[in-house]
């Protein structure tokens, strides 16, 4: 099996998908020619002409708006948005429109072909706005699909997938493991599934749960948690919108407890959500508040982005009072 | 690339430079203007009878359900009066297979496709019949089959989108385009600066149709922008433009038919400005007579498309004062029936609350329905529509004069 | 005191403001000599002259931007968007440059001088587009703060407030109510606290907890739950961000139990961070999981709303369950 | 409201009924066109010199900042090299007091309100004297004592803020106005088409300046639009416009000049298209010679914008090779120094992560700062930027020099 970084996996991805179907579309700031500034689409429009990848003027509210109209003809439009810290003047295309199209026409229409990729994340002194990790105001909007893969084989399986899922999908690539993370990916073409989370990890004292480039994150935590004898299970959620609510309420029945941890501010962030639902479902089985380890509630910083981010030693830190509790 | 001329004095250009006429072919009295275009509609008798079928169809609609919002048997509703000529015009001049998106008060394009009376009113009434299953706001119409998107109240939303549609069918190559119906007032959100560039960059077959009536709601033109109207925006993007006569029928089934033309032969999209006037409210919720005056009005009920298009018939021997009357009262008469038919059906079943969210009910969407079916069964009096779809056995009677799927204007 | 509806009430504070400071400025579509689709801002334009009042073109990310811009000059605007349903063209303006003017510029320029008013929520018959709860999704935006009032007088108490402010607010109106409540409400100025819940009223057995329109379905609720015996302590948020952890938590280590009912979707709901936070605050003095009433993960309705709404009963239905656990 | 003239026969119009020429009056030999206007600044050395000189403190410090950037010193960086010109240009012709609202490749505006080497630096190194608290990334400057809007990444919002600002200027009737720059790829966004339309129908004093560089990162004008470049926008909403050649220090000034006079003698915007290119790479992330061709860069290399300046001094007397000689040397010297102490500064205190997100500091964003602290003095060496400030004696060793806040820039 060869061994890609995620961009090499994504663009494979989306090359797999450009040559079983020619209904598949890229497009977005600067992916043509270019490849993209990050070269997630390199090469595409040498290999399936400019009609089928092609740069776009500089209006994310059109490149999506565009998308939606391309996904409703019945193309199957992959758009990306060049920092996901830009995909905010798409918001009222994405929310009022992707999210509810299917659903107020009483499906004579839908944008299912549509997906929409976009890097986001800190970890890259990227300050503000190169940084951000928006993944929780869409998971307030039914109608989407929101994806977080983390690392190039779950990427390329995911994206494939999102690609051809019947619903609209946003796939937030984690930008800092771009290069950083690579991997074994099988050279052909395989999907994973949407709305499953994975348990990459079992475990007995507690569940540690994240998605994307956090669970790089966890990985280093649990190792200092197990030198220390606790045994952690780890949840990958891969998918934040449906969320897969069976797989972590049937882990936190077993362990007792549960720690959720994102880089996103707190205040409304979605681990807010999952704290919620399980405090619910497993409200006798609970031996310790759900934690949660988080960005704090300011914008993404710059020069002191270290102390800000929700790193090994916080998680590592709130698995341990967690189970002192 | 821009290459241009150099000049060495200091000069401001102010867009007087140029002057956007108005393209009119058919006066007020039915006859035609000295030296103006003959269209070939004037040797088509059969499609200028469907036009103005449609066009009455649109009248008596709007009359009849405006005057139903006003007894409180609807709860919303939203003229096409006034404006009949510019959308219908439009759609008349298209391939009925191409797309049309539009605003909301576009439905005259509808009825020329053939939207039935009894489809409006399930609309209107978001009653089990209703394809977008009772879930927006009346006058928020769809047609699949009819090639009519969907309407959806963000304004503006659907230009962008158009674009991307047209982008669809350029790729497809069977020779459609989309047209995009939008207000003056729409033309200010930043989708419209969006959807214009792009379709001149990427050399798409659309059609952008602003239907400038005067009024976004209370504002009037002047106060939504200092320019000669929405025309002279082609020219930031190097777009073909045409500004027209919007309650001519002549002109703006000429133009739109030429616009077609540029559309989908070359691939290059047009913008067509139609100045008319939105004779009444602006929706059932408005009363116009806080920002404009009566004066006014009434000297564009003088310039009624309907009327223009009336005379123009008559002259040519098509069209007679029977006719006329006939064919209005057999409409009043079915726009009565229909909506009888309509607010008595029953609402959709219970469990359209959660489908089509997503393709298939997820599970989370199932357990929130299950939990509610519940609370209803404890509380079916508080909620009567609701319970009406639980009893399976009323359900299926509710559904047995429904026709199918595709019937419907479905896929 | 004379008996003013929430309109009525909006009027008057938008009155005070700019009669006391000739630096505020209303605007926004329709606001002008028509004085809003809502008639709030009635008889400014006449009063205070066009410069001061008026339509703006209909473009909401143009209407957020020049409020921006205006509030960095030093002015005070009040802008206007017609339906919290149209606010996401802004949403750009809103969370990349309303919330973070201040910060990013180490306080050298900020917009604390706006504030946007717009009616939200649902049981008006108005379907996807004229319904939707979007607090959520400003919530999860550090830098901005979130008011929504329930009655005429908290609506002018806050919104005197809320122009007042060092910081943006959004203030979300709930436009069911603005015919429908009436209560007395003083002439003079007065403002009420932005960041303080209320305590509405005491009980012991259990917590409810709501905002703007919803409180009146927790009074409703509440009432037949003290009939069947059950003694309700309700606190209305006022502020969704920042929120009163303190009272909230203070009458849930009381009560020992605590209900959450919001309009807007469950998943992602503010709800949920609420539900977070207390279960992590008070874990030991919970007696039963942590409730929310919501409205269903789906858009908004329209036919069935009277079905989709979190209504008295469904708050009934989930008090006694609370209870009863 | 819109009144035309009526024509009876079909025709579009397509933009080619007028041409926007392009202002010129220097020569790149350094000398008039014949025939040209001639500016104030002919007779005004001290003004071009200072001028001159900001365009020589912007080169040099793009240069050698690029090169600290490629030595690893310095995390980003973006230069303005090339249109030094239409930025320094524009900004001198206005009052000092006029607000500067830019996009992020306007240093040179800055430069030439006085901005100081050390500013720039504790900027770029986000260190304990940045004004914006090593917040934003490099280049992200701000200056209030200058009227210099901090810098936002987010591309084009800053354009209705300039609108608006320029409403509250006009407002406070102190006879200022306010300009904004831009990239020709920013005028894609939405947020440009609502503030050109909101200043021309609400008669704000603003100046749009677009510096047309032929690029957005990689993507060339003709892909952001088809038309003849920006500047016939202006005419969609009845704006007084004009097209500048962008490396002409001389009709940059002399247009802007005019263009300041529309705004705030008349209360009218302006739009101004400078024609100008990006001679260096978009930024240190990007490469330019996978999408453009050296021979293209060379052939604008030749109109170098400074040297058109220098040699048009040198003409008048007004500048020796060896006053360029000695001045670029104690740049570079400066440059270097200031480099150096920059980026010894310490980073700002662990507390300005939570200070400016309001006014106050809320209660909970308290409540975090604090776990934070707890948690880096259990792991001092693992944050040891954060760590330095826990303790209150370095803290106050490293604000002994460090100015009064009112010298800073700030309020
Ligand atoms: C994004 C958005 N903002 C505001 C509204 C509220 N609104 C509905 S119709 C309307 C006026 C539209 O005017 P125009 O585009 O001229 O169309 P007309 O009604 O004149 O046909 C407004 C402001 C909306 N539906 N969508
Ligand atoms: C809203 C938004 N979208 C995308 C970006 C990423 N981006 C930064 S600069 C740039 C190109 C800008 O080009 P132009 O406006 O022509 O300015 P120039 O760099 O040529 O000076 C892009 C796409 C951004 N900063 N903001
Ligand atoms: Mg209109
Ligand atoms: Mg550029």
């Amino acid at each position: 099996m060869p061994t890609m970084n995620m961009l090499q996996a994504i663009n494979n991805a989306l090359d797999i998908a450009m040559a079983e179907d020619e209904r598949v579309i890229c497009f977005g700031e600067d992916v043509g020619v270019f490849g993209g500034v990050f070269r997630a689409t390199s090469h595409l429009q040498e290999r399936y002409g400019k009609a089928r990848c092609f740069n776009t003027p500089l209006v994310e509210q059109g490149i999506i708006g565009f998308a939606n109209g391309l996904a409703a003809q019945g193309s199957v439009p992959v758009a990306e948005i060049q920092f996901a810290d830009y995909i905010f003047p798409a918001f009222d295309q994405i929310v009022n429109e992707t999210a509810k199209f299917r659903y107020r026409s009483g499906d004579l229409f839908n944008v299912g072909g549509l997906t929409i990729r976009t890097p986001y994340g800190g970890g890259i002194s990227g300050g503000h706005y190169h940084s951000q990790s928006p993944e929780a105001y869409f998971a307030h909007t039914p109608g989407l699909k929101v994806v977080v893969p983390r690392n190039p084989y779950q990427a390329k399986g995911l994206l494939l997938a999102s690609i051809r899922d019947p619903d609209p999908v946003l796939f937030f690539e984690p930008k800092r493991l771009y290069r950083a993370s690579t991997g074994e990916v099988p050279e052909g073409d395989y999907q994973l599934p949407i709305g499953e989370a994975e348990v990459t990890k079992e475990g007995t004292d507690v569940t540690v749960l994240g998605w994307g480039a956090q669970m790089e994150v966890i990985d280093r935590a649990v190792e200092l948690a197990e030198k220390a004898g606790i045994s952690c299970e780890v949840i990958d959620l891969r998918s934040i919108l449906p969320w897969d609510e069976d797989t972590v309420a049937e882990s936190v029945l077993k362990t007792g407890r549960l720690l959720i941890t994102h880089e996103a501010p707190r205040t409304g962030g979605f681990a807010g959500e999952i704290a919620a639902a399980i405090q619910e479902r497993c409200f006798l089985y609970l031996e310790s508040p759900i934690a949660r380890v988080t960005g704090l509630d300011t914008p993404f910083p710059l020069t002191l982005e270290k102390e800000y981010m929700p790193d090994h030693l916080k998680v590592y830190e709130a698995i341990r009072a967690s189970v002192e509790f | 690339m821009t290459t241009t001329e150099d000049v060495h004095a200091l000069a401001f250009m102010t867009g007087d430079e140029f002057h956007i006429p108005t393209y009119r072919l058919l006066q007020q009295d039915g006859t035609l203007f000295e030296g103006a275009d003959v269209p070939d509609l004037d040797q088509d008798q059969e499609k200028a009878l469907r036009i103005y079928r449609a066009m009455l169809v649109t009248r008596v609609l709007d009359e009849r359900m405006m005057a139903a919002q006003r007894q409180g048997r609807l709860s919303f509703y939203m003229q096409c009066t006034g404006e009949e000529a510019a959308v219908i015009g439009a759609a008349a001049a298209l391939d009925d297979a191409d797309m049309i998106m539009a605003q909301y008060r576009e439905q005259g394009a509808l009825a020329y496709r053939g939207f039935t009376y009894d489809e409006f009113m399930n609309q209107l009434f978001g009653n089990e019949l209703d394809y977008g299953k009772g879930r927006q706001m009346p006058i928020h119409y769809g047609s699949r089959k009819l090639h009519y998107m969907t309407i959806s109240s963000p304004l503006a939303t659907q230009i962008p989108q158009a674009t991307g549609y047209a982008y669809g069918q350029k790729m497809a190559g069977e020779g459609h385009c989309t047209i995009t119906f939008f207000g003056e007032g729409a033309a200010s959100e930043g989708d419209f600066h969006a959807a214009l560039n792009m379709a001149a960059v990427h050399e798409v077959p659309v059609i952008f149709f602003c239907r400038n009536n005067g009024y976004a709601i209370s504002t009037p033109a002047h106060e939504q922008f200092a320019a000669d109207g929405i025309a002279p925006r082609a020219f930031g993007y190097r777009m073909h433009v045409i500004r027209v006569d919007g309650n001519d029928i002549l002109a703006v089934y000429r133009a739109t038919q030429a616009a077609r033309a540029i559309a989908v032969e070359k691939n290059q999209p047009v913008l067509i400005e139609a100045m008319t006037y939105r004779l009444a409210a602006h929706s059932s919720s408005d009363d116009p007579s806080g920002y404009r005056s009566r004066k006014e009005e009434d000297a564009w009920r003088e310039k009624d498309p309907i009327l223009r298009m009336q005379r123009w018939l008559t002259a040519k021997g098509w069209w007679s004062d029977d006719e006329e009357k006939a064919l209005q009262e057999s409409l009043r008469r079915e726009v009565l029936e229909t909506l009888k038919r309509a607010e008595k059906r029953p609402p959709p079943p219970i469990d359209s609350l959660v489908s089509d969210v997503y393709a298939d009910v997820t599970p989370a969407l199932q357990h929130q329905l299950d939990a509610l079916k519940r609370h209803i069964r404890r509380y079916p009096d508080e909620y009567p529509k609701g319970a009406r779809s639980l009893d399976p056995d009323v359900r299926a009677e509710g559904a047995a004069d429904k026709p199918a799927d595709d019937e419907q204007g479905g896929a």
